[in-house]
């Protein structure tokens, strides 16, 4: 049977069991139905987001100021940093307990080298961060050279740098001074109006920029293009979400320099899982380990390199909890970040058991567990009711989720 | 690989691309393989046939690098060597389709098609070309896939093992090992994958196929090597074998339940 | 355990402290201790234990001490109440015990700067500072933390009669700086920094956060409302220089880790203790327990050079880093 | 189940044990059945033929169980039933050996064999009797597997396969469902599981048989049913139907590769 | 071929490609050969432990005394006995980070039950142990019903039960009272010499006794038995060791009930996980949940089982914690105890992914960690060393059983 068809279809189109969207109106069904087969990727988690905010909000309408907003994005993003390294490392179905002790550790040694020694902050960003890659390193090996799982050796870098915070800090906190270059750039730094807007502008460009040329590219190869009108849609509203968000933000301080810098690792990072062939292999191994190594992927280089790069965010993220914080303590990096991060990852969709997961998934959950936090920071209730609160709460959130993928599981997929 | 130049024939006739010798290999209480022999030339088709567990699959494994033999050398293009890992293997030549397809599900057709050996336009992948040539290579599989973009987790048995076949054909092998690569396929797609053996062949590369199916096997191999428990137990040229013979090799009895199911069946309708 | 009661060769000093986050237990405690305790009697031995914030695994700390023949146990419990189940252990090998900063009623002994006392200080000097009127934050410890509680009736048993009013009050769990910027923070966008006219932290590390916090929201840092805070850590009192933080409470540690020992060492040759020890304080009852009270000290700016410099517990070179340079030549610390 | 007392010939001639009608099912922008009916009496083995992704397994996943239709009714034993999930198609009597095994691979071979149907002595398992059992099972079916305590992780594709085969025969079912039984199967362990179908046939069980391999099919099979792209396409009755046709009704057009590869044979041979 | 055997084979040692041990040589080779090719089972974990034990002791020799083993084994119970319940969702490729909360919380429960309101002991307990499994039948409901991950669940009920501690006890601590029947239980009850010895006498003859009967089984169902000498030298061995064990701690105090109990549960675990249908079915479901539901496996009430066991384990630890304490406070299992339990039993070997694992995980675990920390109370270091040290003294430990692990997976296996 070779049905006579009215066009000839794109190679990727032929097949006829294919459900095809052509008009409009199909998009709408089409995605209609993916709503209702639970096919919905973040948005129910971003569903779970509004929700907490709509009920914080009705509490207490200072949760939505503008003022808020910039603060609460400040705040969520070093442990969202640390969250984004997180993801990368459950992507391999690996985990790192000790995100939170070398957070601290890192954000110490800079200290001591920039406050206490009184070298160039560059030395103790750059010493700081080589820390974080050599631990990583470290981790790597174990892991490779000797199959030590990620569970236990995390477990003790996780006591062991404690122990080695409390060895730098032997003389107690250290205070990094407000005019230092860091911790101007994680509290006083913002952009102005002209360079927000401008910054919106150019990412609305880049996106507008590859989705066309995909779909020249795609049309020349004979494949379905992504949908014009699709496309200026999405387009249209990302500029003007931004741009609207822009503008309240602006109302108040504007976007921080470090919630940019945030923003900036997520969209980097999630181009780089998706977009190149180091992110391919990090699915990949993590999706079946020996499937890889037998394509010849190097499942070595492919742990070591998120090792590495959980390690560096981590002390990255340190650095500027530490700026923000304007301090250094005891206590840095190792109150409940580990659990923090890993939840954010987790909340936001990532896999535990790894090959599924993705950069805003960090993104995604830093920021629900930071409106729980700073809601119910509004809410001044006492801390048996807060403790409770948060987890109902989180709960809430995930269920969303849960309840969504379910629909999608008894339709048959995933 | 595009295999649409003219075809240079050269059955058999080449020098050994791939041979192995006194290959032993234990698994616990298990030996695998003992002392297990084989030879491939350039464009010829080597059938490796036995019964179940002989170690067939042992033995591709050995060759494409997954497991290390305990004992026993591999020679390629008549130098030693020793295949170190699945890299090292592909490094050398080797592609392989494993009987268990080793497919990453998470992962979609076109991911897995290409992984490993992506295309990339500068530092980012090339999805396009990629896919374009998917679908180039099922085309050619006759493969029955309706989108390349959906995990393979999803795909059915035998659109799976098209993905794996097509995957051996990505790059530019000098031996191909396809471990049943038709057990799964339908009809006129195994008729395809017997064709593509043939052009493998005709190219001048080296081919060792595994299968239970002494039709197909006696269709396109010009050697037929059978291992029993582990065992190097018999060697045949295709032309000079029968299908009775083959199956008394395999089974190790010439009284075997196939013969006295034909013979019931003859008896039947007879 | 029992066998060197007599004489003063091989006597064996435990000493329990409770958490590391604190600078003060490994860094004035145990060495102060431990020097005293070498000088009065040279061949006794101290085994030292910290139980991380962590009461069972003080317990087996108080068990491994026991095991390894300890004579007198010096104890700072993680948690006072619940401590009692470890005096008696210890009081059923015949091993006294000295309750050690916090209070376990069975004890043998008890030295400590009260807590509710620091607590009443602490609220008394922001009360000053404010003119006993305005607005207040209010941040204590941790929840989980039974010396959290004991600070945070101190405190409000000065501020509840006074004239200053509390806007939101805080339990922080793990007494965390970073949960102390972020809650001000919060609170900050809520109320308007105008309106908060001075902050309650329990101690020093919430008060940094709240530092942060409020520089952090735009006030200007010689515009900051009165902080309070305690333990006299090295960063507060340099915040304290440079007029950012009211005040500290300096908990002189060396008398009483010197009292301490100085008891431990007479109970462990089978002597008494002290009725004066040689550091100048009388044995007093405290809830029926044979106490030495100290008097904590609220650190202000002017009197750095007086307490903490004086005591030898910091050098002005600690306190007077390049960054303060200036400050401390302002507040006449050199 | 022993099938050892003698068999009662019943050669398809009892009613309907199992019927569909109607049966959709779809997976996101996949349709992947339209429409399909099928009926298998007692006694009667029905195979189910098609092309890669027509739908077999889909349609096994079905009536096993494992996937609710979309629409469409299933009639067991003549009365309307809901497979609410694989546990109430077995206590309805439907045993499935599914095409990807569905194994438990940490689990040795005597636990995979009687999950979820473990012997018990007390509140304690029996693991000696089902340990015989166990090698019972695989000697009827001729398996070549070393040792029953080693995880199934280890075995062969093969013994994994007679292993999954054996289970369904484990407990006593009145429909057994075979999803491409002989995939991995060496000759001899074939020849035994179609022997196998047709005791079963002979006990009076309905047979669903999947299978890419005609011959196989035309052997055992009373009847042939054929889904191409997820909708009925063509019945035969075996004896009505030649292998030409049914290649014809799979691929969907009778000038088909499989012909011409035929052709080609015969024109090199002469 | 049909080779002429001399002897007819049993059933299950019939191929010809099985290497057989027939002769005690036989058997010592193929046990070196195990060991060669690193088919160890716990024996790295063990070896770990030794050594452990044998560096501490070389520092400091009271830690192998009689009193100190006594203590160690008493303090270890408690999280023990949590952890085997984590074992238990570990097996299933699930997680429960809420035991340690979930611990003290019940441990309060029983407290104001019995100690603030003055009703009995009995239904103290009886209360305590009920909410563990309310508890567990919650998240059972949340997993298998409405499919919220276990890590999301239990993170929540990590923070939802701090807070509901905090609730019960608002009034601060509670002791119990010494003379409690629960606490004289935890802390002051030993067994006799005579009873000790007649309970390694029964132990012995158990084990004895059960290999016996299989050896008659199987040779009358034509399989292999066991190695008869084998059997006799493995119970002479388990007595011996037992019989010492009992003699060394008689020494000192003896062996307390709680330290019984704990390794009576131990022994029941590994009965219910390694011979019945219920274990059976816990390792499936672990192993490849889609297989083990096709099956016919109830997976829905394997996790209910599962997840209720956890928690009820998980209140009977805060019971006997609380006990040995003699009171619970607002810091009752909050601190590590989390952290420590699932420690315990992924050090033992107990797979994050499921479908391995075992009882004797946790006990060995558990062991491991509390001699590390015994081990370096009594070395009289600063808190920074002490932590570096545990770290990788922990690391250390599993190295081994890694190196091991690795060998084995090069021989081809697992
Ligand atoms: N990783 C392993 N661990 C233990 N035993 C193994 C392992 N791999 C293979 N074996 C054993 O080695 C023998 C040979 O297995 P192999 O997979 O090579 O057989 P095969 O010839 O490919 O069989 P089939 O036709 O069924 O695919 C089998 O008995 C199997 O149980
Ligand atoms: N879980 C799933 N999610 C999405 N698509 C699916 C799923 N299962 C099957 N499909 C699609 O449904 C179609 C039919 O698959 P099915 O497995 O039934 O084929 P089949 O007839 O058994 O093929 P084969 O002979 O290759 O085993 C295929 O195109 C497949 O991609
Ligand atoms: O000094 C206090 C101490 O008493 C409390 O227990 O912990 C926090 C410290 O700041
Ligand atoms: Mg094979
Ligand atoms: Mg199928």
């Amino acid at each position: 049977m070779t049905a006579t068809k009215e066009s000839v279809a794109a190679t990727d189109a032929a097949d006829e069991r294919l459900i095809r969207a052509v008009s409009p109106g199909d998009y709408l069904r089409q995605g209609w139905g993916r709503i209702r087969g639970g096919d919905l990727g973040m948005l129910p988690v971003v569903l779970g987001l509004v929700i907490i905010c709509a009920v914080f909000y009705a509490y207490e309408p200072t949760f939505l100021s503008s003022r808020s907003l910039v603060s609460m994005l400040l705040y969520a993003a070093p442990t969202g940093i640390i969250a984004l390294g997180i993801v990368v490392v459950l992507l391999l179905g690996e985990i790192d307990l000790s995100v939170g002790s070398v957070s601290g550790f890192c954000a110490a040694v800079m200290a001591v080298i920039v406050v206490d020694q009184g070298h160039s902050l560059w030395l103790g960003i750059a010493a700081a961060l080589g820390v974080g890659a050599l631990i990583g390193t470290a981790y790597a090996v174990l892991h490779v050279r000797v199959g030590v799982p990620s569970f236990v050796f995390s477990l003790a870098g996780l006591l062991a740098f404690e122990g080695a915070l409390l060895w730098v800090l032997a003389d107690g906190s250290i205070n990094i001074p407000r005019e230092s270059g860091l911790a101007q750039f994680a509290r006083n730094k913002f952009l102005t109006d002209a360079q927000a807007y401008a910054l919106v502008a150019v990412v609305v460009a880049c996106y507008l920029g590859s989705r066309l040329w995909t779909i020249r590219r795609r049309r020349a190869a004979g494949l379905t293009p992504p949908n014009l009108l699709a496309v200026l849609i999405k387009a249209a509203l990302l500029g003007g979400g931004l741009g609207w968000l822009t503008y309240y933000l602006g109302i108040a301080r504007g976007w921080g320099y470090l919630t940019v810098l945030f923003a900036a690792l997520v969209v980097v990072l999630d181009l780089l899982l998706r977009k190149t062939r180091w992110g391919r292999h990090l699915f990949a191994v993590g999706g079946n380990e020996e499937a890889a190594r037998r394509a010849g992927v190097r499942v070595g280089w492919t742990y070591c390199s998120a090792f590495v790069l959980c390690s560096v965010l981590a002390a990255l993220g340190g650095l500027l909890a530490a700026a923000q914080l304007t301090s250094v303590s005891q206590d840095s990096g190792t109150t409940d970040t580990n659990l923090t991060a890993i939840a954010a990852a987790v909340i936001g969709g990532t896999s535990l058991f790894g090959g599924r997961g993705s950069a805003y998934a960090a993104l995604l959950g830093i920021l629900v567990l930071q409106s729980i936090e700073s809601g119910l920071n509004l809410m001044n209730v006492d801390s048996d009711v807060r403790y409770i609160v948060t987890g109902g709460v989180l709960l809430l959130a995930v269920t969303i989720d849960s309840v969504a993928r379910r629909a999608r599981s008894s339709s048959g997929r995933g | 690989m595009t295999l649409t130049a003219p075809p240079t024939p050269a059955s058999g006739t080449g020098e050994a691309v791939l041979s192995l010798a006194g290959i032993h290999k234990r698994f616990g209480a298990v030996q695998a393989l003992t002392d297990v022999s084989l030879t491939v030339r350039a464009g010829e088709v080597v059938a490796l046939v036995g019964d179940n567990g002989a170690g067939k699959s042992t033995l591709v494994k050995v060759i494409s690098g997954v497991y290390q033999p305990d004992a026993g050398t591999i020679e390629f293009e008549s130098r030693p060597v020793v295949v170190g890992g699945p890299a090292g293997a592909q490094e050398l030549g080797i592609a392989t389709v494993f009987q268990d397809l080793a497919l990453c599900d998470n992962l979609d057709v076109v991911a897995n098609l290409f992984l490993g050996k992506e295309h990339r336009r500068g530092p980012l992948l090339d999805e396009v070309s990629m896919e374009q040539e998917a679908w180039r290579l099922l085309r050619t599989l006759s493969a029955k896939i309706p989108s390349v973009r959906i995990p393979v987790a999803s795909l059915s048995g035998g659109q799976r093992q098209t993905v794996a076949i097509a995957r051996s054909l990505v790059g530019d092998p000098r031996v191909v090992l396809l471990d049943e690569p038709t057990a799964a396929l339908g009809v006129a797609q195994t008729a395809e994958v017997l064709n593509l053996v043939e052009r493998l062949r005709d190219h001048g590369l080296g081919v060792i196929l595994v299968s239970h199916n002494m039709a197909d096997v006696q269709a396109v191999a010009d050697r037929i090597v059978v291992l029993r428990l582990g065992r190097n137990a018999a060697e045949f040229r295709t032309e000079e074998a029968t299908t009775d013979q083959l199956v008394a090799a395999i089974t190790g009895a010439s009284d075997n339940v196939v013969a006295q199911r034909a013979a019931r069946r003859t008896e039947e309708r007879g | 355990a029992n066998d060197s009661k007599s004489g003063s060769d091989g006597a064996t000093i435990a000493l329990l402290l409770p958490e590391t986050k604190t600078t003060r237990y490994e860094a004035h405690d145990r060495p102060l201790f431990e020097a005293k305790v070498k000088d009065l009697c040279s061949d006794c031995k101290v085994l030292y234990f910290n139980a991380d914030q962590d009461e069972k695994k003080q317990a087996q700390q108080l068990t491994s001490a026991l095991d390894q023949g300890a004579d007198v146990v010096v104890l700072d419990p993680v948690n006072g109440k619940t401590a009692a189940g470890m005096v008696d252990e210890a009081k059923g090998q015949d091993v006294p015990v000295v309750a050690y900063d916090r209070f376990i009623e069975n004890a043998d002994y008890y030295m400590s700067f009260d807590n509710e006392t620091v607590g009443k200080m602490q609220a008394q000097s922001l009360v000053d500072a404010m003119g006993d009127k305005g607005n207040i934050l209010m941040l204590n410890g941790a929840p989980s933390d039974p010396n959290a509680a004991q600070f945070k009736k101190g405190a409000h048993s000065v501020l509840d009669g006074s004239g200053v009013k509390i806007l939101a009050e805080y339990d922080n769990p793990d007494w965390s700086p970073d949960n102390a910027q972020q809650w001000t923070t919060d609170q900050l966008n809520k109320y308007d920094a105008g309106k908060v006219q001075g902050v309650y932290a329990a101690n020093d590390g919430q008060a940094g956060g709240v530092v942060a916090a409020l520089t952090g929201a735009g006030v200007a840092a010689d515009k900051l409302p009165p902080i309070v805070g305690q333990d006299a850590e090295i960063a507060a009192l340099q915040r304290i220089v440079a007029g950012e933080q009211t005040m500290t409470i300096y908990k002189p540690i060396k008398i009483e880790a010197e009292t301490a020992a100085e008891v431990a060492v007479a109970l462990a040759k089978g002597d008494d203790a002290p009725a004066k020890t040689t550091t100048g304080i009388d044995q007093s009852d405290f809830e029926g327990v044979a106490s030495y009270i100290f008097t904590p000290i609220a650190v202000t700016a002017d009197k750095i050079k007086d307490t903490v410099i004086a005591d030898g517990f910091y050098e002005v070179s600690d306190i007077c880093t390049a960054d303060y340079a200036k400050a401390c030549a302002e507040a006449g610390l050199s």
